[in-house]
């Protein structure tokens, strides 16, 4: 078996498939190592499917509105497979004058970013969706963006890059990187497998922690359990994004018609797990309550499957994009802070750019793994 | 048309609700209370149920135990309502369901 | 939170036994079970089961049913319908749906006997209106009184496909063929020979090509196969039906045990998916216990033997019983369990072609091919005899487990011993007194009581009868043979029904005395 | 490494069979045509297949047609079908309402009678 590449992608989620076509399509041989038995198994397939700029942090905003300028609007006919990308708008929803604040200033800060995004009253978010009950008094409007399919997308990158070439092994769980030279080079398995690559580009979420960690470079984050929830196909309703201000729920009605939710029972940080993202008693019931008052039609609507997936949350919420200077040839894009799929193939569309010549479109110097600093 | 069982060699006459009339696309049937939606449809020579969302194919009864949920229908007007498990009741409407709808695809 | 000793998920055979054992020993026991009737697939079951009297043989399966529910009710037990158990959380969370509510309950521990779902085979038309699970063919008969159809077609020649047959002919539905791409019948032969000699027509090596119609099923075509399963042009044969039954097999309901985290296997032998466990029901996950065929598919008998193991381990794990008392109760119900496990259809001989019987007597290759024994085959099995008078022909020839026969006749006629699976032999110099009860306790419907030869010419044949209307005594018709073709005229001599026939009725026709071994079933005259 | 992870390994090109049109999925209106792609294009366990097809993932939410598609992911893999492992299966075994899943009851309810 031939396990050298020139480029050794740690993840097979969308990051990992993403940046494994990207520069599969440059021409570079590439081998994806996925720790699970199954490709996008990580939060590439557990998510609410948002792919939106508003309510972001500035310090993402160049990244993600690149991918929304660039990427998405053809992807379903370069990966052909239908990404289900809908760029419909979003709706941060607010129901009192604590959430009008949080809104305004996010949407203030996107603003000054350039991104179109202004704070409407509650008749006008009734006009734009009709269904949303009296309950909401406010919401912030972004109308370009918008939300797609994680499922297809992720694996229509994997489809893509595998075409092209790029070996993926699943079940191949990578215990630690090491140096040769100066350079990262090889990736140890926990199988025993070794594989050499004159890159290493680390996209495992959560796990990327202990991987960067076996040479020297710690990226602060913590994982949290979150939970999604699906309903049966109901008749057509809305295209937009959905997202509140207190973060109780967000998703989307998707192409198929079913309703996909994410949302929290507050104990996300602290549920527990048997070794599997499993869910939690408590948190579907919490959710549902959470949607129908926001949605009183749904309420008949039946939920079909619920599921859980780890976020990895950095220390500051915002993702780490980019090269780690210190250790040549080692790359990552972790901590993405559970809105990772939305900015995904632009990160990994950058990471390419960057690995094989050296420069981005965009500046990802806000991203960088080294900026923490403490407090005082 | 298909016969209920009137008397049953091991089970004897089978205990059944009262008589009760319900709505199947505008028409009205009888059937007892109680028993499944299905129950009462198959007894009237209703065999099917709805039609799917793609391919627009007929479908009816298939497990009759609320597990394969091929014999949804438009209940009191909530779709997908697995009828093989769902009691009948005075009055109730039933639809036949057109994808998700109660309306034909010609008319979604 | 609410809290049990014990949750049991499945009011089914294994369910209810494991809820009774467990109760019996003092624990607090509730069972959920979705369905608005408790008993799972029992109330279907409206054969006569096999096995030992032990083991409720000859009760059948709905009544069985009915008892279970007693003992469990008197046990203390608490059975809660219409519940829906949503999902099995960590640390032994029930998630229940009753009513329009959900309730969360713990448990210190949990037996999952959520049963098996029907396996589906797809062919062209498999998706119309009319093709439909055997199992939902019983549902409708048994617990709605609806015909599912009127003429059927059934697919799968195994226990299930063979006893819904017979259910069908039962409800006075036209079963035009019994198709399996099988080359042998699946399912033990006297279902299929009850079901062969009402003249339905065995199609093995035969599967279906195409269900046809455009709103519901209207007809079927179906072909022969070769060995590999590919169909041989020119060998199609087509049927106007209203209805396709399939009875391709069961797989074990296990999702709420890979749910909650259960080391899972995929075991051909038992199945499909199925939780990693030991013989008593112990599963990966401490204090969670499976039994019945959530666990691997057997029969309902199994189920309830498996189902007590799992109570009385899930009373041990909870200290309410010592560990010794635990090890005595769980050999013998092991020895029971071994037992019904024994025989040509124990789960080691799945698929295997079996030639000889345990008694080295050539099985009958009609019996597999064509679901009945040939009349030239017949004369070779030891329940088979010649006497003057009246005596019993029992035409049971596989060994299965089952022996209610050997208690049955009050004159000691019959005779199987120790070994539950061997084959009754009929003692010569017995006397048999013509009771019947031979007949009526045979869950294969094997025995008849013959008298060759009554003086004038003719000779009386007693046939276990389950069909409505009773013939009357004189009424005239013919007499079908084992192949469920007429073979002579006959009349009706009487049909006796008593309570303790549990409701098989004895059908004495007369033929002409050369008929005597070979008229098997009775048909009136339309 | 067991057969199904190698996701380079050879399994020969797609050839359409007369049955491609046959439906596998009830729910989702899933053939096995498209299943048979899916497993051309990289999609090896019944994980990714629901993912990637919908095909499991329907109201039933793959009750009927798990057997079906692994038999048939299997045969095109050239595996036997216990090496493909078994779709997952999550919460609720049934289809609720949105309504009822929210409707947590009580702690003095009594259910039992």
């Amino acid at each position: 078996m031939n396990s050298n590449a020139e480029v050794i992608v740690i993840g097979g989620g969308i990051i990992g498939n993403a940046a494994a076509y990207y520069l599969s399509k440059r021409g570079l041989k590439v081998i994806v190592l996925e720790g699970s038995d199954f490709i996008g198994n990580g939060g590439s397939s557990r998510n609410g499917g948002g792919v939106r700029q508003s309510g972001r942090d500035v310090r993402e905003l160049p990244l993600v509105m690149y991918g929304i300028k660039n990427i998405w609007p053809t992807l379903s006919e370069e990966l052909e497979t239908d990404c289900e990308y809908h760029q419909d708008g979003n709706l941060r929803l607010g129901k009192n004058e604590k959430h009008k604040a949080i809104l305004t200033k996010l949407a203030d800060n996107a603003k000054s970013c350039g991104l179109d995004v202004r704070m409407i009253d509650g008749e006008e978010v009734r006009r734009i969706n009709p269904f949303l009950s009296d309950e909401v008094t406010c919401a912030s409007w972004c109308p370009t963006d918008g939300h797609a399919n994680p499922l297809t997308t992720t694996l229509g990158y994997y489809k893509m890059a595998r075409r092209n070439g790029v070996r993926f092994i699943s079940g191949e769980k990578v215990t630690g990187l090491r140096m040769i030279k100066g350079r990262v080079r090889k990736v140890i398995c926990a199988s025993g497998d070794v594989f050499e690559g004159e890159n290493v580009l680390v996209a495992a979420g959560f796990d990327s922690r202990e991987i960067l960690g076996t040479v020297g470079v710690d990226i602060p984050m913590t994982r949290s359990l979150l939970e999604c929830l699906v309903t049966e196909a109901q008749p057509h309703m809305f295209d937009q994004m959905l997202g509140t201000a207190e973060a109780d729920f967000y998703g989307h009605q998707t192409k198929h018609g079913s309703f996909v939710f994410g949302g929290s029972s507050g104990f996300e940080g602290c549920n527990k797990d048997n070794g599997t993202p499993v869910s939690s008693a408590k948190t579907a019931p919490c959710i549902c309550r959470g949607i129908m008052k926001y949605f009183p039609d749904l309420a008949n609507a039946k939920i079909v499957r619920t599921w859980a997936g780890w976020s990895d949350k950095c220390a500051d919420g915002v993702a780490v994009v980019g090269a780690i200077d210190e250790v040549p040839g080692l790359y990552t894009s972790c901590a993405m802070s559970g809105h990772g799929f939305g900015i995904g193939p632009a990160a990994a569309h950058q990471l390419a750019q960057l690995i094989v010549t050296g420069t981005t479109d965009v500046d990802l110097g806000t991203l960088r793994y080294d900026r923490f600093k403490a407090k005082i | 048309m298909v016969e209920r069982i009137a008397e049953h060699p091991i089970l004897g006459v089978q205990e059944k609700g009262r008589v009760v009339r319900f709505i199947f696309d505008g028409k009205e049937l009888e059937g007892y209370e109680g028993e499944p939606i299905a129950a009462a449809l198959k007894a009237a020579d209703v065999t099917v149920h709805r039609y799917t969302q793609k391919e627009h194919k007929p479908r009816g009864i298939f497990c009759a135990i609320g597990r394969c949920t091929d014999c949804v229908m438009i209940v009191d007007g909530v779709p997908n309502v697995r009828t093989c498990i769902t009691p009948l009741t005075e009055g109730m409407v039933v639809q036949t369901q057109y994808g998700v709808s109660e309306k034909p695809f010609n008319e979604q | 939170m609410k809290r049990h000793d014990l949750i049991i998920v499945g009011a089914g055979p294994s369910g209810l036994s494991a809820a009774i054992e467990a109760a019996k020993r003092g624990l607090d026991v509730v069972v959920f079970d979705e369905n608005e009737k408790p008993g799972g697939q029992l109330f279907k079951q409206i054969h006569k089961f096999f096995g030992s009297k032990e083991h409720r043989a000859k009760v059948r399966g709905f009544v069985i049913g009915r008892q279970l529910l007693d003992e469990a009710a008197q046990a203390g037990v608490k059975v809660v319908l219409n519940a829906t158990v949503i999902g099995l959380y960590q640390d032994k969370e029930v998630v229940v749906k009753i009513g329009e509510e959900i309730i969360h309950y713990k448990a210190d521990a949990v037996v999952i006997a959520t049963g098996a779902a029907e396996n589906m085979v797809t062919f062209p038309g498999w998706t119309l209106p009319g093709v439909i699970g055997a199992g939902a063919a019983q549902t409708m008969m048994n617990l709605h009184g609806v015909l599912p159809g009127k003429k059927v077609l059934m697919l799968g020649s195994g226990n299930v496909g063979l006893v819904v047959s017979f259910q069908l002919l039962q409800c006075g539905c036209d079963v035009v063929a019994l198709v399996d791409a099988a080359p042998r019948v699946g399912g033990y032969g006297v279902h299929a020979a009850k079901v062969a000699r009402c003249g339905v027509p065995f199609y093995l090596s035969h599967t279906i090509v195409k269900a046809e119609g455009e709103e519901s099923v209207t007809g079927v075509t179906i072909a022969e196969v070769d060995e590999k399963f590919n169909f041989i042009p020119g060998t199609e044969k087509h049927f106007d039906v209203d209805t396709i039954c399939l009875a391709v097999g069961l797989s074990p309901m296990s999702q709420l045990l890979k749910m909650a985290g259960a080391k899972m296997e995929d075991n051909p032998r038992r199945g499909g998916q199925v939780p990693v466990c030991d013989e008593y029901g112990r599963t990966s996950l401490p204090g969670v216990f499976v039994a019945g065929d959530v666990s691997g598919i057997e029969e309902a008998s199994s189920a309830m033997i498996e189902g007590r193991m799992a109570g009385i381990v899930a009373s041990e794990y909870l200290g309410y019983i010592e560990k010794e008392a635990m090890d005595g109760e769980l050999g013998s119900l092991e020895e029971a369990l071994n037992g019904l496990r024994q025989g040509m259809f124990a789960p080691e001989n799945r698929g295997k072609a079996i030639e000889k019987t345990e008694e080295g007597i050539d099985v009958s290759a009609n019996l597999l091919k064509r679901g009945y024994v040939a009349d030239d085959e017949i004369e070779r099995f030891p329940g088979v005899t010649h006497k003057k008078g009246i005596h019993p022909v029992i035409e049971c020839t596989q060994n299965i487990p089952c022996n209610p026969c050997q208690d049955a006749c009050p004159k000691k006629c019959i005779s199987i011993g120790s070994n539950i699976t061997s084959l009754p032999i009929v003692a010569p110099e017995s006397e048999c007194i013509g009771c019947g009860m031979c007949v009526a306790s045979c869950s294969g419907q094997a025995i008849f009581l013959v008298d060759e030869d009554l003086g004038d010419g003719t000779a009386s044949v007693t046939l276990p009868y389950e069909f409505l209307p009773l013939p009357a005594e004189g009424t005239k018709g013919i007499a079908l043979g084992r192949n469920g073709q007429k073979v002579c005229e006959a009349e009706v001599m009487s049909v006796k029904s008593a309570k303790a026939f549990d409701k098989t009725h004895l059908l004495t026709m007369r033929v002409p005395k050369e008929y005597a071994m070979s008229a098997r079933f009775f048909r009136a005259c339309e | 490494m067991n057969s199904v992870n190698d996701r380079s390994r050879d399994i020969g090109p797609f050839v359409p069979a007369p049955d491609d049109d046959m439906l596998i999925c009830r729910c989702e209106e899933i053939t096995k045509g498209e299943i048979r792609q899916a497993v051309h294009d990289g999609m090896w366990t019944m994980t990714e297949i629901r993912r990637y097809l919908r095909a499991g993932m329907g109201l039933c939410q793959g009750q009927t047609c798990a057997r079906l598609v692994k038999g048939i992911v299997a045969r095109e893999l050239g595996v036997s079908p216990a090496e493909i492992e078994p779709a997952t299966s999550r919460v609720p075994m049934r289809p609720i309402e949105m309504r009822i899943f929210a409707n947590e009851a009580k702690e003095e309810e009594d259910y039992e009678q």
